[in-house]
């Protein structure tokens, strides 16, 4: 059986600091699975080291069923992973429409030189997010943060993932932008999509996922549905405990 | 071998006082300020102008070419490098650019031809086989009681460490009050001060030249990446290293390749160790 | 491609009205036009390489100077044909592109710009030591086989270069390559988190600026009929070809093309009336002003007033 | 008294700034009379250039005075080179056909006239050379001298002066100082390796003197005590200097280090009066060849007129012009002779006519200055070869067939100088500086 994402032994050192601490889990095809942990736990390494950022100490990231700790970051997109960034990262002088167009090029400078941009599936993109037809031209700097998000979730999806990893999608948002981005998420589960999603806002995060897994100094301490992780005293102890 | 020892910790200690100016704004703002070696100009030509044109008594020059390198770091910190918040591409092509300004001034002013200073302290000794002019034995001397002050004043001075705090963690730095911005004016003001003195050691030692600043910004970005963001020790080290090289080139090999062996370090350890030899690894 | 026809009307008026300015003007001012001609080449390599990737170079010079010292070495010394020589020169020059890019790979930001301004002063060192009967040392070579006589074949062969070289960049910039370009300048990790290989655009960033450098140094010392290494490798000589495309604008073709005409001609206007180091003294001084006020150059200056004007006319 | 003068030169410079800042609107009033037209290339901030540009100012403002030639007034337009290769190039084109110049005097250094002189060939403009000395140039004459005819150098190529040089070293070096090997120090320049090759090829064999080492250095050093160091080391008599570019500091360090060894050579930068300045008095001792007329020359009645002229009339530096002005002067006041008989610029009959000119400058009824120019295939009888258009120089003695190709200076420690060599030129005794054993 294989599944878009299956992580074992994984072990990340930086000198002498262990970031991620022989961790292993699998994440199920059409499955939202929560990541939570205290700030420094280890989460943001951990997407890292499967979108090959950082290089793991040891341990093996496979994407239904093929190992991808070899492969550069954009061989690992191209196979089906994606992530957004807590911060997002677009592309600052490039209107949305080419933000997007960004993600939906094939990797091949001679297909990149000939074919043209389809615009069709960009404004499509766009819209599915919640863009209006009237932003289309907008730039980075005219956006919201919430806008931004929707922008990176766009672009993200224009790489065609079979698993998406969401790095803080709430933070910084708007009550009326967290509806949104809950709404979005909740739409292309529905339309099958596999998530790991990272979020501090525990409430927001409850009706997103199917499972959690929470973790601490890079070490897995609990993993079931997010109310059986939250009940459970190792997590309430690190939480509270501020190991910041 | 005495003389090479001599001569090489002789143009180390100019080296290292050169360097040292660029290492403070590199380490503190984290900026490349390729007018650096502007300063070292304006302080040879102020003194030159002063002491040699005026005759105004040498220390009243000396002082009043730091004032000038002062003034001026001062200036390209507040119109220049502050307006360009943070955009270090920015800022390092905005400061190349005026470095070629403030040469085509010094031209307009003084002319093409190179001038040589007198020296600053007539005389020389035989030292093991040297010959070591008191001038460039009062420049390292001096450049050697700079340096410790500098590195006195960043461990124990108030200001001092909070410089130190900021080349570390800038944003952690704000956080705890201190105010980057006077910071970083200090800092620039140092710097001009610094290069401004080292200016007029060095043109002292070889000759003033509106291309002047050129060879001295080389030898500082040469220290300095060797050396490794903000390390005042690492900075003292590889100012040896290169002056060692190249006394040793001179002496031992082909003098037309001291040059060489300065680019190829810089272009090695860049390649190979970007933090340089001494810096610090980051997460 | 978003191509529309009057894109080609202006492009076609362009170079129509160029090729028929011989008939108007005098040939100093043709002779003027040449090294606008050339420094735009220069400023269009510049930018595809660093201008749009981010990777500033400060060792521009350095490829221009293989181009310009490999045609020049093979014509003067070894009497190489020039259909020859320059090919050659432009494959060398790519070569040049090559080692360059090795560090793209490593560093970025002020570290690559100090490291490609170190290859500068390497070569411009290396240069006058080794083999100086070949390079003709710190002396240069003079006698070098022109293309061209008179300025106004000079005009019309730099001219057509330097159309030929802007369109086809303009061209190229205008899919999504040129995009994909822009992109690694504005955010490298999303590219590479797009399912791009910045790595491979990247070459592709540096063999095209190094294929444009060395065409335009190869003709370039075919035009001059001269090289010295302090003309070529020179802190003044990057400057003026980073002050053209940065005050054109970056990212562009259009540009450096209108930055490094600005430039020739303020300092060749400036000639009669300031005929010293002064004209240097106010160029600069403008350039950095220039600069400091509007970091996105004349053609955004220029489309901004335009917008304003456009917006005075509809209401 | 040098304080003031420079400090009149700064004050001057800043007005030209403040002049530069209403240039633009002030100064488009540019005479459109005049026909004839004198272009100066070469650079504006430069002690040579300005020699030169200053040498053929007074000759065009006698010549005016007098009612110019072919009865038209001369005009004289400045084109800066900044000693920069590609902005020779721009300047020789500018002068060429936005100015339309009928002839270019030039003060450019050695690389500057390489680079403009494809363009030179090109516009086939009469130009006279008065301060590069290369003898490439000469040899593009002999090799196509039919696309090199409008030039015209009247200074003594580098090989003539090296040539009377190694004179030199036998009579003084060898014979008179007993000195018997030497430390040959290079700059690494196109013109340090040919005079090395020279000094080397003809010191030994000629003058009986061995050359111990050979250190060449990069003209960017700025420490020369490991050099001379090992200078010390060779157990050389003495130190043979070549240098063009940047003389003033090694010549600096070498009084400032006192180094125990006589140096003489070539030394660029001691080739004005403002030297003594420019080290900041730290250059006696120092000895150079230099092209004639030099500092320290006696000279005859037109030349001293010209110099009179020339310190009247410029405050500023250089307060004595280098020999390049007396060339420029001389120069400009034949080749505007040569348009008068050709009838004007034409380059068949005005390079037959300037080919003809010849003036003899007299001291005591004996030739002591000549300019005049060698024919295509005349063959200096020493050197066996041809050199054609350049002056006209004498490398025997008693110099009866035109002027020595140089002579050697020495600066003394008190700031005074003096030619020393050959005999016949000398004003001063060849002495080592105090500091030196003997």
């Amino acid at each position: 059986m294989n599944h878009p994402l299956e992580i074992t032994n994984l072990v990340k050192k930086f000198g002498g600091l262990t970031a991620t601490d022989n961790l292993s889990f699998v994440v199920e095809k059409g499955k939202s699975v929560g990541l939570i942990g205290p700030n420094g736990a280890g989460k943001t390494t951990i997407f890292a080291q499967v979108m090959g950022e950082h290089r793991q100490t040891s341990g093996s990231i496979k994407v239904y069923g093929k190992e991808i700790t070899k492969l550069s970051t954009s061989a690992r997109v191209r196979h089906g992973v994606s992530r957004t960034y807590q911060i997002p990262r677009p592309f600052g002088n490039m209107n949305i429409l080419e933000n997007i167009r960004v993600g939906l090029m094939p990797d091949n400078i001679w297909q990149m030189i000939t074919g043209n941009p389809d615009l069709d599936r960009e404004e499509e993109l766009a819209l599915s997010v919640g863009f209006t037809p009237g932003d289309l031209m907008k730039t980075p700097s005219e956006l919201s943060m919430g806008d931004l998000r929707k922008l990176e979730m766009a672009r993200t999806m224009a790489t065609d993932p079979s698993i998406m990893l969401l790095d803080e999608v709430f933070a910084g948002l708007t009550v009326s932008e967290i509806v949104q981005i809950a709404d979005l998420i909740q739409k292309m589960r529905k339309d099958g999509m596999t998530f790991l999603i990272v979020s501090h806002d525990l409430k927001a995060l409850e009706p997103m996922v199917d499972s959690a897994i929470a973790i601490n100094y890079g070490a897995m301490i609990a993993h079931g549905t997010l109310d059986e992780v939250l009940a459970n005293e190792d997590v309430r102890a690190s939480y509270l405990g501020g190991t910041g | 071998m005495a003389q090479i020892i001599i001569q090489g910790l002789l143009l180390s200690g100019l080296y290292a006082l050169i360097a040292m100016g660029f290492t403070l704004i590199f380490s503190v703002g984290r900026v490349l300020n390729l007018a650096y070696g502007s300063y070292l100009m304006i302080g040879g030509y102020v003194y030159f102008y002063l002491t040699q044109l005026l005759g105004v008594p040498k220390i009243v020059g000396i002082l009043m070419a730091t004032v000038a390198g002062c003034v001026v770091g001062l200036l390209i910190y507040r119109l220049l490098v502050k307006q360009l918040k943070g955009d270090h591409v920015a800022i390092e092509i905005s400061t190349l650019i005026l470095a070629v300004v403030l040469q085509a001034g010094i031209v307009l002013l003084f002319g093409d031809s190179s001038k040589i200073l007198l020296p600053i302290v007539p005389g020389v000794i035989h030292v093991g086989g040297a010959t070591v002019t008191f001038s460039i034995l009062a420049a390292t001397i001096i450049s050697w009681v700079i340096l410790i002050g500098i590195y006195i004043f960043i461990r124990k001075t108030h200001t001092g460490r909070a410089m130190q705090a900021v080349s570390m963690d800038a944003k952690g730095a704000a956080i705890s009050g201190i105010d980057s911005d006077r910071i970083n004016m200090i800092t620039w003001g140092i710097s001009g001060t610094l290069g401004a003195v080292a200016g007029v050691f060095f043109a002292s030692y070889t000759q003033l030249s509106p291309s002047m600043w050129v060879a001295p910004l080389i030898i500082a970005i040469a220290v300095v990446i060797v050396g490794g963001i903000g390390s005042i020790i690492g900075t003292l080290v590889v100012a040896h290293i290169i002056g060692f090289m190249e006394i040793l080139t001179t002496a031992i090999l082909a003098p037309e390749m001291r040059g060489v062996f300065t680019m190829l370090l810089i272009i090695g350890v860049l390649v190979i160790r970007p933090r340089g030899l001494f810096g610090r690894e980051e997460l | 491609m978003d191509l529309r026809w009057h894109h080609f009307a202006l492009w076609a008026a362009f170079i129509g009205g160029m090729l028929a300015l011989p008939q108007f003007v005098s040939s100093g001012t043709l002779r003027t036009i040449i090294f606008a001609n050339y420094l735009a080449i220069f400023a269009i390599s510049w930018d595809i390489l660093s201008g749009r990737t981010g990777y500033i170079s400060f060792g521009h010079p350095f490829l221009i100077g293989i181009g310009a010292y490999t045609t020049a070495i093979l014509t003067k010394r070894f009497d190489i044909a020039v259909e020859y020589a320059i090919p050659s020169a432009v494959l060398m020059t790519m070569v040049g592109g090559l080692i360059l890019f090795l560090p793209a790979l490593r560093i970025k930001g002020s570290y690559f710009a100090l490291v490609t301004l170190a290859f500068m002063e390497l070569i411009y060192q290396l240069v006058q030591v080794i083999r100086p009967d070949l390079t003709g040392g710190t002396r240069g070579m003079s006698g070098i086989p022109t293309l061209t006589l008179g300025a106004r074949d000079g005009f019309y062969l730099s001219f057509s270069l330097m159309a030929a070289i802007a369109l086809s960049m303009w061209l190229l910039m205008r899919t999504r390559l040129g995009t994909a370009l822009s992109a690694i300048g504005m955010n490298e990790e999303s590219v590479r988190g797009s399912g791009l290989s910045t790595t491979r655009l990247k070459l592709f960033a540096f063999l095209t600026g190094a294929f444009v450098a060395g065409l335009g140094g190869a003709f370039y010392v075919h035009y001059l009929g001269s090289i010295a290494p302090r003309a070529l490798f020179d802190i003044n000589f990057l400057f003026t070809i980073l002050v053209a495309a940065l005050i054109g604008g970056l990212s562009t073709v259009i540009g450096p093309m209108l930055g490094a005409f600005f430039l020739t001609f303020l300092l060749e206007y400036l000639r009669p009336y300031l005929p010293g180091a002064e004209r240097y003294f106010i160029y600069g001084g403008i350039a950095l002003l220039l600069y400091m006020y509007e970091p996105k150059g004349i053609l955004h200056l220029f489309s901004r007033g335009l917008d304003r004007w456009r917006e005075r006319v509809s209401s | 008294m040098g304080h003031i003068a420079n400090l009149r030169e700064f004050s001057m410079n800043i007005k030209h700034v403040a002049i530069t800042a209403c240039a633009m609107s002030a100064l488009f009033a540019s005479t459109a009379f005049a026909e004839i037209k004198v272009g100066f290339i070469g650079s504006l901030s430069s002690d040579t250039g300005l020699s030169t540009l200053r040498g053929a100012e007074i000759a065009i403002d006698e010549l005016n005075a007098k009612g110019g030639i072919l009865g038209q007034q001369i005009t004289l337009v400045t084109a800066d080179t900044g000693e920069d290769v590609t902005e020779g190039i721009k300047a020789y084109e500018f002068l060429a056909e936005t100015e339309e110049v009928d002839f270019i005097v030039s003060g450019s250094i050695d690389d500057v006239s390489l680079g403009w002189m494809p363009r030179m060939r090109e516009f086939q403009i009469p130009t006279l050379d008065t301060w590069t000395s290369y003898i490439g140039i000469i040899d593009m004459l002999v090799e196509d001298f039919d696309s090199m005819r409008p030039y015209f150098m009247n200074i003594a190529s580098d090989e003539a002066l090296a040539t009377l040089y190694i004179d030199f070293g036998k009579d003084v070096l060898k014979d008179q100082m007993g000195w018997n090997s030497v430390f040959i120090l290079q700059e690494d320049t196109a013109f340090g390796g040919a005079i090395n090759g020279l000094v080397t090829d003809a010191l030994a064999p000629n003058a009986g003197i061995d050359v111990v080492d050979t250190l060449v250095y990069d003209v960017a050093t700025v420490d020369f005590a490991p050099v001379f160091s090992r200078a010390v080391d060779s157990g050389a008599d003495f130190i043979y200097l070549i240098s063009s570019v940047n003389s003033q500091v090694v010549s600096s360090q070498y009084v400032k280090l006192q180094v125990p060894l006589g140096m003489t050579g070539v030394n660029v930068a001691a080739l004005g009066q403002e030297f003594w300045e420019d080290t900041g008095g730290a250059g006696g001792g120092i000895s150079t060849l230099s092209p004639v007329p030099s500092v320290g020359f006696r000279l005859d009645a037109a030349s001293q007129a010209f110099l009179d002229t020339y310190q009247a009339r410029y405050d500023s530096r250089p307060s004595f012009p280098h020999f390049n002005g007396y060339n420029a002067y001389f120069g400009v006041l034949q080749a505007m002779a040569a348009a008068e008989e050709a009838g004007g610029f034409n380059n068949t009959t005005w390079v037959d006519a300037m080919e003809k000119q010849d003036l003899i400058l007299e001291i005591d009824g004996e030739m002591w200055i000549r300019y005049a120019f060698w024919g295509n295939d005349e063959v200096e009888p020493r050197t066996g070869r041809t050199y054609p258009h350049n002056v006209r120089f004498d490398i025997t003695e008693p110099y009866d067939d035109g002027s020595p190709s140089m002579v050697v200076i020495q600066w003394y420690e008190d700031g005074s100088n003096a030619v020393v060599y050959p005999a016949k030129y000398a004003t001063g005794e060849f002495v080592l500086p105090s500091w030196v054993e003997k």
